[in-house]
């Protein structure tokens, strides 16, 4: 069966510990046209393109990949990107304490005889691949930690097109780039289309999508939905295929009534802790009422990760807050003095600060409540067992049994138990950063299920979120987070995505 | 059995020449008597020397033959031994404080006369360093106390001014050649002389004396009769070596051993006290080594005499 | 459901596996030395060697546990015998104070640590190397370079005394009965909860073969002294251990701390009062160590326990505990440090010289490490 | 830009502090010995007695460096001259060819320790352990215990030799030139890449600072015999660790997979390759450590290089290499192995119990850390 795919991906398979998160799928590209690979979080789409990459090499996953018409079986990057396949990665992969050149040509560096590295000419490239990329705020010979997200995205993305690529696969690359930044990333894509390169682009900024693809390829669940031409498609399409309904379910509106302001932050700002300079939040102040759930929206990198952990106490740098619940002012300096006082906090990264990968789910669940369960010393584990196992039922939490190690779980079902760890203390105020990221559909929306019933029963949340619609699907009451600072603060009567993007990117 | 008698020769350290050759020598003596020897080395650590002879006492051996790392703390062991009715003999070193049967050693205290002789009669006068052995060893004092008793008239008089003694721990070569190489530099390298306790550590002070080009000019002492400082004796860096003929410790050690479990009755020369009781003792003589009469390791048969570079 | 199975079974084989291994070490060794290997002497003696690395390595398990290291127990160990040795030589203390004053200071030492490392951020590993350095130069100040002896008698029965062999019995029934409860209890309480049920002849032949070791313990011992105290104690040690990581709110905090320091922080956990306090209890267990090793020596020697913290370290190791922390159990220390001890006395029971002593325990250690490391599921 | 320089400044500043500390120490000493200490002869035997610590934290740099750390190079280091020391004594091998041989053996034992640890994935920190007793093992082995002596003199030349007094004046100069060099280099291409230029002068006065102290070492080493040749070596080793990790691939890979391994991998870097030759490395520089050592000594000793890794690690973390790996230099290691032999000399030249020098010793490595880990920015 010949064809005249460039690449085409047959049947892959891909699990990790039993869990399949790529469940044979297949792929076809043709030469010089440009994907929108689509999906919700977790659906695949990242472990697919590092199966293309060999980032998983061949032989930890089933399934055949045809390169211009050839098996391609790499055993390592190297091979890939010799083929022309080049990926950035959704992950910042930059190694902090080498200088913005040595990282641009990490794995590709211009040799002088006797393994010496030529930084004359590497430095000069780096200036030009900037300059293409229009960046000229940023000093090549500096190490990179120097540079905020941003930037630091831009540098990966200069050195992938340093590569030069045949296949260009971009994994989520706008999602810390400025708006007049990602104009320059589309213009760059179009002139690289233009000269023949095929990409593969991935984002969940679908308007993106929209702009400069040519198909859009769906995935479901680590399956292929569809594969459609772009002028067949709209936005709305898009997501309807990517979430196989309509989006009008995807948020169970239920009224709850909102009681008195009961918690204040005033004036919170915290300072980068590798340079005591920089503000990462500005002077931040706001107000929280008796049930209700106020939705923090913004970039990513606008610091709002480190508004709400200044609060909880649990911000790495320097940093000064006033924290008030009920009119009284709060100590919040460790988590475990919020947690006292009654603040809880998800935080946005499950696995490096929300798991403890070595316990079980039960234990996990526990941890924060532990001593509650304990006589003198010793632990009364039916006790435990029994409230594990009411919060499972709670919470719809799937799990063959409370003893299973945390890691066997699915992400939204990890998530659901760091969820419920910190229910287990009770707060008053509930505070979620991004609840439902990696999380799939059906869990998403048992989250947001919960979060109205703890609002109806007068707790109060504070949502962080990078999905907008999430955003404006369930908050009472909007704050716009741009730069460290308060750049709006919107009550949810029929908002529009429009406003909050506005607040966001005003200067 | 009394016919064929297990022994136990629990050692310090194999790590330093002269032990080898001691068990060589006790070995080839006791296989001669009819007796099984079980070797076993304890690389300068108590613990496992407990241990070890723990083991041996588990073997069944008979008499257990120790030289101890450190003098002090081996009265459990022994007791234990004893509970077994084990016999046992301290080997060179004398064990302290414990329920032993008997000791065998060269005159440590002659050694230490010895040493300091050599020394004086080639400087009479001047500045002096004492580098001792392992402050863990009970013969490094009674080295300490034989040469003093060759000093101290001497030191009385004014004729010799110690100017630094040290402990050497293990008796390792490399830490002497540290304190040597300081204590030049300390005294600027007015040193006349150094009495070393053994081998090893004269050997570490020679190689700190060669790097300031004194090697040969300041005479140094020593014990054992080492291969390599036989050689410094004859290439004339150290002064005297004293040398005690292992084989006949050795081979002393084997016959009194196997008398013990015959419960024959050896004969012993002399009594010392280690803190518990008077231990019946055999004491051997040691010889004074210059580069006058090394042949005689030759004429013994200790080396040869191409090992000696001796034609 | 299934893998999880397959994940419990293979971690109970590779306490199995640990235990064949032993089994195949005294098989051999007994047929080496002609049965002297299995003699009740040997088995006491065997057992008192291992106590000291054994003591050490229950504290030092914890430590790895929860992510550190402490490389200055060894020193530790040594200053604290010391001190107990000049106590009772030099100032005549009477036994039990002089037993209180050494836990005191042992806790104190183990506390000071904890805080450079829990409250000053110091990397363990640093302040582990600073204190086997400084530690033993107090040792050294403290006995003045010599051996400080002979001690007082009853300090020396703490390290070669033994149990009574009636008593000895009595304690094997005790303990017998404690593990039938044990067993009843966990099938009253698995069935409550409608959790899958062992069938009852597997827990029967679990429970007749925990008789018959205790049975051969006991009466292996009791048929040359009775038990020795150092050995009660290190059982003493490993049944609190044991209760302690399993069934206490600390217990499981120092897994927490160990896996996840920072999800730990943001549960509200004290992360630095659970390591402030680990530290602290190695500290005790240094002063036990160094208790026993004093009253073994009958003497408070300068160089007593040098590198006693690689023995123990590697116990802690060949016994499965995760060098990234999160993971481990005590008595697979204590197993660790039997293998250990067992290489030991038998290589030199049978007349092994002490290099190839040395090259079999660097090969062990690195051997069991590495079939750890690989029979983990996952590649990289 | 700003933070910048105030980051830059600190770490000039750290690199100062080492020095302004050396400086006092220095001082002290020479006012307590009455001049003792500064004497040609001492500083001659000062940087002697740092050399053996000094090669090996070279190679110690790289593996921290790259988030190891190796345990096993004391033992390596006693293996390899007491190798040395047999092939001289007991084989009369020639010089160039025992080099050749040791240097052999050293490199791949180091690729065996590198092998075990990037692609069978055993924690270095357990090859190391198992390497410490094992290669310890077979040291005994090779020397059947007893010390080998005596080595030929040329062997002993490595040790004891010095280079004559006009070399070390043209060796002077010639480094004074390459520092006018370097600094020429640098202004042009920071002026290039429009950093911030210092001033003139402050270069100026850098370049009679560095011609200050290679006058003083020269002068100071001549008007005793001459720079001697293990500190030849540790120069040569210097410059070439400095270049190679500043400016060659490798170098930079190395830094890059201790900082990230994760995005070094996927850029496409063997990253076990990389370990594999780091380790290498180290066995390279176990290797003339070993031999430098034993002629030292003019003897194989069984117990050489004991605790040698302490010493290395320590240096390396007083020098400013983070225990995480990633950051760090080789000049900073080897300032820091001057530190530790500069208060073990003058301490010994004072006749300071050993005991308080183990505990200044362990004290100032804590310090050091201490103060490195407080002056980071950040809270936690
Ligand atoms: N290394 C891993 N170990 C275990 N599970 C993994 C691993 N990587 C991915 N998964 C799982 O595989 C599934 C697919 O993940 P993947 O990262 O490909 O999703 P995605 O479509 O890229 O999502 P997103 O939009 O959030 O980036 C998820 O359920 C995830 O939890
Ligand atoms: N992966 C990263 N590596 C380095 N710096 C980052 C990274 N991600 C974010 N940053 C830095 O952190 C700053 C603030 O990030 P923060 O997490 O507070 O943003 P946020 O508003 O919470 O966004 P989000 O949570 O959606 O990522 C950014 O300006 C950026 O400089
Ligand atoms: O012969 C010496 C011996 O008597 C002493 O005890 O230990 C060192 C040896 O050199
Ligand atoms: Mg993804
Ligand atoms: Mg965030």
């Amino acid at each position: 069966m010949a064809n005249d795919y460039l690449l085409e991906m047959r049947g892959i398979v891909k699990q990790f510990d039993g869990v399949r998160a790529l469940n044979g799928i297949n792929l076809q590209v043709n030469g010089g046209e440009c994907i929108g690979l689509c999906g919700e979080n977790g659906a695949g789409k990242s472990t697919l393109m590092k199966v293309l990459s060999g980032v998983y090499p061949y032989g930890t996953y089933e399934g055949d990949i045809l390169w211009q018409g050839q098996p391609l079986r790499a055993t390592s990057i190297r091979e890939t990107e010799a083929a022309g396949i080049v990926i950035i990665h959704q992950e910042l992969m930059l190694v902090p304490e080498l200088t913005v050149t040595e990282n641009l040509f990490l794995g590709n560096e211009i040799k002088l005889p006797g393994g010496r590295m030529d930084y004359d000419a590497m430095n000069r490239r780096a200036v030009e691949l900037l300059a293409e990329l229009n960046i000229r705020d940023v000093n090549v010979v500096l190490p990179v930690k120097q540079y905020g997200g941003g930037h630091q995205q831009l540098i990966e993305i200069a050195k992938a097109l340093n590569k030069n690529a045949r296949l260009l696969i971009l994994d989520e690359p706008s999602s810390s780039l400025t708006a007049s930044e990602i104009a320059v990333l589309l213009d760059i894509i179009r002139s690289l289309k233009a000269n023949g390169v095929t990409c593969i682009y991935i984002s969940h900024k679908l308007d993106e999508i929209a702009a400069i693809c040519d198909t859009i390829v769906t995935i479901r669940d680590g399956q292929h939905i569809a594969t459609t031409p772009m002028r067949d498609m709209n936005i709305d399409r898009i997501i309807a295929q990517m979430v196989g309904r309509e989006m009008n379910q995807l948020y169970p509106q239920q009224e709850h009534s909102l009681g008195d302001v009961v918690f204040e932050a005033r004036h919170v700002t915290c300072w980068d802790a590798d340079n005591p300079q920089r503000k990462r939040v500005d002077d931040v102040s706001f107000t929280l009422r008796k049930g209700e759930i106020l939705g923090i929206a913004g970039l990513v990198g606008a610091g709002r990760t480190e508004l709400v952990s200044a609060i909880f106490g649990a911000y790495d740098g320097p940093y000064e807050a006033e924290v008030l619940l009920e009119g009284r002012r709060l100590d919040t300096a460790t988590p475990l003095k919020a947690i006292r006082a009654g603040l809880a906090m998800v935080p946005e990264d499950r696995k490096h600060h929300g798991i403890v990968p070595d316990l079980s789910v039960g234990q996990n669940m526990t941890m924060a409540v532990l001593h509650e369960f304990s006589q003198a010393t010793r632990i009364d584990a039916e006790a435990e067992l029994r409230t594990v196992r009411e919060e499972i039922a709670r919470l719809k939490l799937k799990t063959s049994t409370p003893f299973l190690k945390i890691t066997g779980l699915s992400g939204g079902n990890q998530q659901k138990a760091v969820l419920s760890k910190m229910l287990l203390t009770r707060p008053k105020i509930l505070i979620l950063d991004e609840p439902t990221r990696g999380v799939d559909v059906g869990a998403k929306f048992e989250i947001y299920q919960l979060m109205f019933d703890l609002a109806k029963q007068g707790m109060s949340i504070i949502m962080v979120s990078s999905e907008l619609q999430e955003v404006l699907g369930i908050s009472d009451r909007v704050l716009v987070i741009g730069e460290g600072r308060v750049r709006g603060d919107f009550v949810n009567d029929n908002l529009s995505q429009e406003t909050v993007l506005a607040a966001a990117l005003t200067h | 059995d009394a016919k064929n008698p297990k022994i136990g020769f629990s050692i310090d350290d194999l790590r330093l020449e002269r032990w080898v050759r001691d068990r060589d020598f006790f070995t080839a003596e006791a296989t001669k008597l009819g007796a099984k020897v079980f070797v076993q080395s304890a690389d300068a650590n108590e613990q496992r020397q407990i241990a070890q002879i723990e083991n041996l006492i588990s073997r069944g051996v008979d008499v257990l033959v120790i030289v101890p790392y450190n003098a002090t703390v081996l009265n459990n062991a022994v007791r234990e031994a004893k509970k077994a009715k084990i016999k046992v003999v301290s080997y060179d070193r004398l064990i302290l404080n414990a329920d032993i049967d008997a000791y065998i050693s060269f005159d440590n205290q002659k050694v230490g006369e010895l040493q300091a002789q050599g020394v004086v009669a080639i400087k009479p006068k001047g500045n002096y360093y004492l580098l001792g052995g392992a402050p863990t060893d009970n013969n490094a004092k009674m080295l300490r106390e034989g040469q003093m008793k060759v000093l101290q008239p001497l030191i009385d008089k004014g004729d010799i001014k110690v100017v630094g003694k040290q402990w050497v721990k293990d008796w390792s070569a490399a830490e002497a050649m540290a304190i040597v190489e300081n204590a030049l530099t300390a005294n600027g390298n007015k040193i006349d002389a150094i009495v070393a306790s053994n081998d090893a550590t004269a050997g570490g002070a020679i190689q700190a004396l060669t790097a300031q080009k004194l090697a040969g000019k300041v005479p140094v002492s020593g014990q054992d009769a080492d291969l390599a400082a036989v050689k410094r004796v004859i290439a004339g860096t150290q002064a005297l070596t004293v040398y005690k003929p292992l084989k006949l410790i050795a081979s002393e050690a084997a016959k009194l051993s196997v008398a013990l479990v015959r419960g024959e009755k050896p004969a012993f020369n002399a009594q010392y006290n280690n803190g518990l009781k008077q231990v019946s003792t055999v004491l051997l003589k040691p010889i004074p080594l210059t580069k006058a009469n090394v042949q005689i390791l030759a004429d013994e048969g200790f080396y040869t005499k191409a090992q000696l570079g001796l034609n | 459901m299934k893998s999880n199975q397959l994940k419990k079974l293979f971690t109970q084989y590779k306490m199995l596996a640990l235990l064949i291994a032993i089994a195949l070490i005294w098989g051999f060794f007994t047929f080496k030395t002609e049965g002297g290997f299995i003699t009740p002497r040997n088995m006491s003696n065997l057992m008192r060697q291992m106590a000291i690395t054994g003591i050490v390595a229950c504290g030092m398990s914890l430590v790895i546990i929860a992510g550190e290291i402490d490389l200055s127990v060894g020193s530790l160990l040594g200053l604290l015998g010391g001190i107990a040795a000049v106590l009772d030589v030099t100032h005549g203390l009477p036994l039990p104070v002089n037993l209180l004053a050494v836990l005191g200071i042992g806790l104190f030492l183990g506390l000071f640590n904890g805080y450079l490392t829990a409250y000053l951020h110091i990397p363990s590993f640093i302040v582990g190397l600073g204190g086997m350095l400084a530690y033993r130069g107090v040792v050294l100040g403290v006995t003045d370079g010599v051996t400080v002896a002979p001690v007082s008698p009853e300090l020396v029965h703490l390290g070669q005394g033994y149990l009574a062999p009636q008593l000895g019995i009595v304690l094997g029934l005790v303990l017998f009965a404690v593990a039938v409860f044990l067993t009843w209890r966990q099938r009253r309480s698995r069935a409550r909860h409608q959790l899958a049920q062992a069938p009852v002849w597997r827990d029967g032949l679990r429970l007749v073969l925990i008789a018959a070791v205790l049975a051969g313990f006991v009466t292996t011992l009791n048929s040359y002294e009775g038990i020795p105290l150092p050995v009660l104690l290190l059982l003493a040690l490993l049944a609190v251990f044991t209760y302690m990581t399993t069934q206490t709110v600390f217990g499981r905090r120092i897994y927490a701390v160990g896996s996840n320091m920072e999800a730990t922080r943001l549960s509200g956990i004290n992360v630095k009062a659970v390591k402030l306090w680990i530290f602290g209890i190695m500290g005790l267990m240094c002063a036990l160590a160094g208790l026993i090793n004093t009253a073994r020596l009958a003497a408070g020697s300068p160089s007593a326990g040098t590198s006693g913290e690689l023995d123990a370290i590697a116990a802690c190791f060949i016994g499965g505990t995760s060098m990234r922390g999160g993971s481990g159990t005590v008595y697979g220390a204590l197993i660790g440090a039997l293998v250990m001890a067992s290489l030991d006395n038998g290589m030199s029971m049978l007349d092994v010289d002490t290099y190839w002593q040395m090259i079999v325990k660097g090969f062990i250690l690195t051997l069991a490490v590495w079939v750890d490391v690989a029979t983990r599921a996952g590649k990289r």
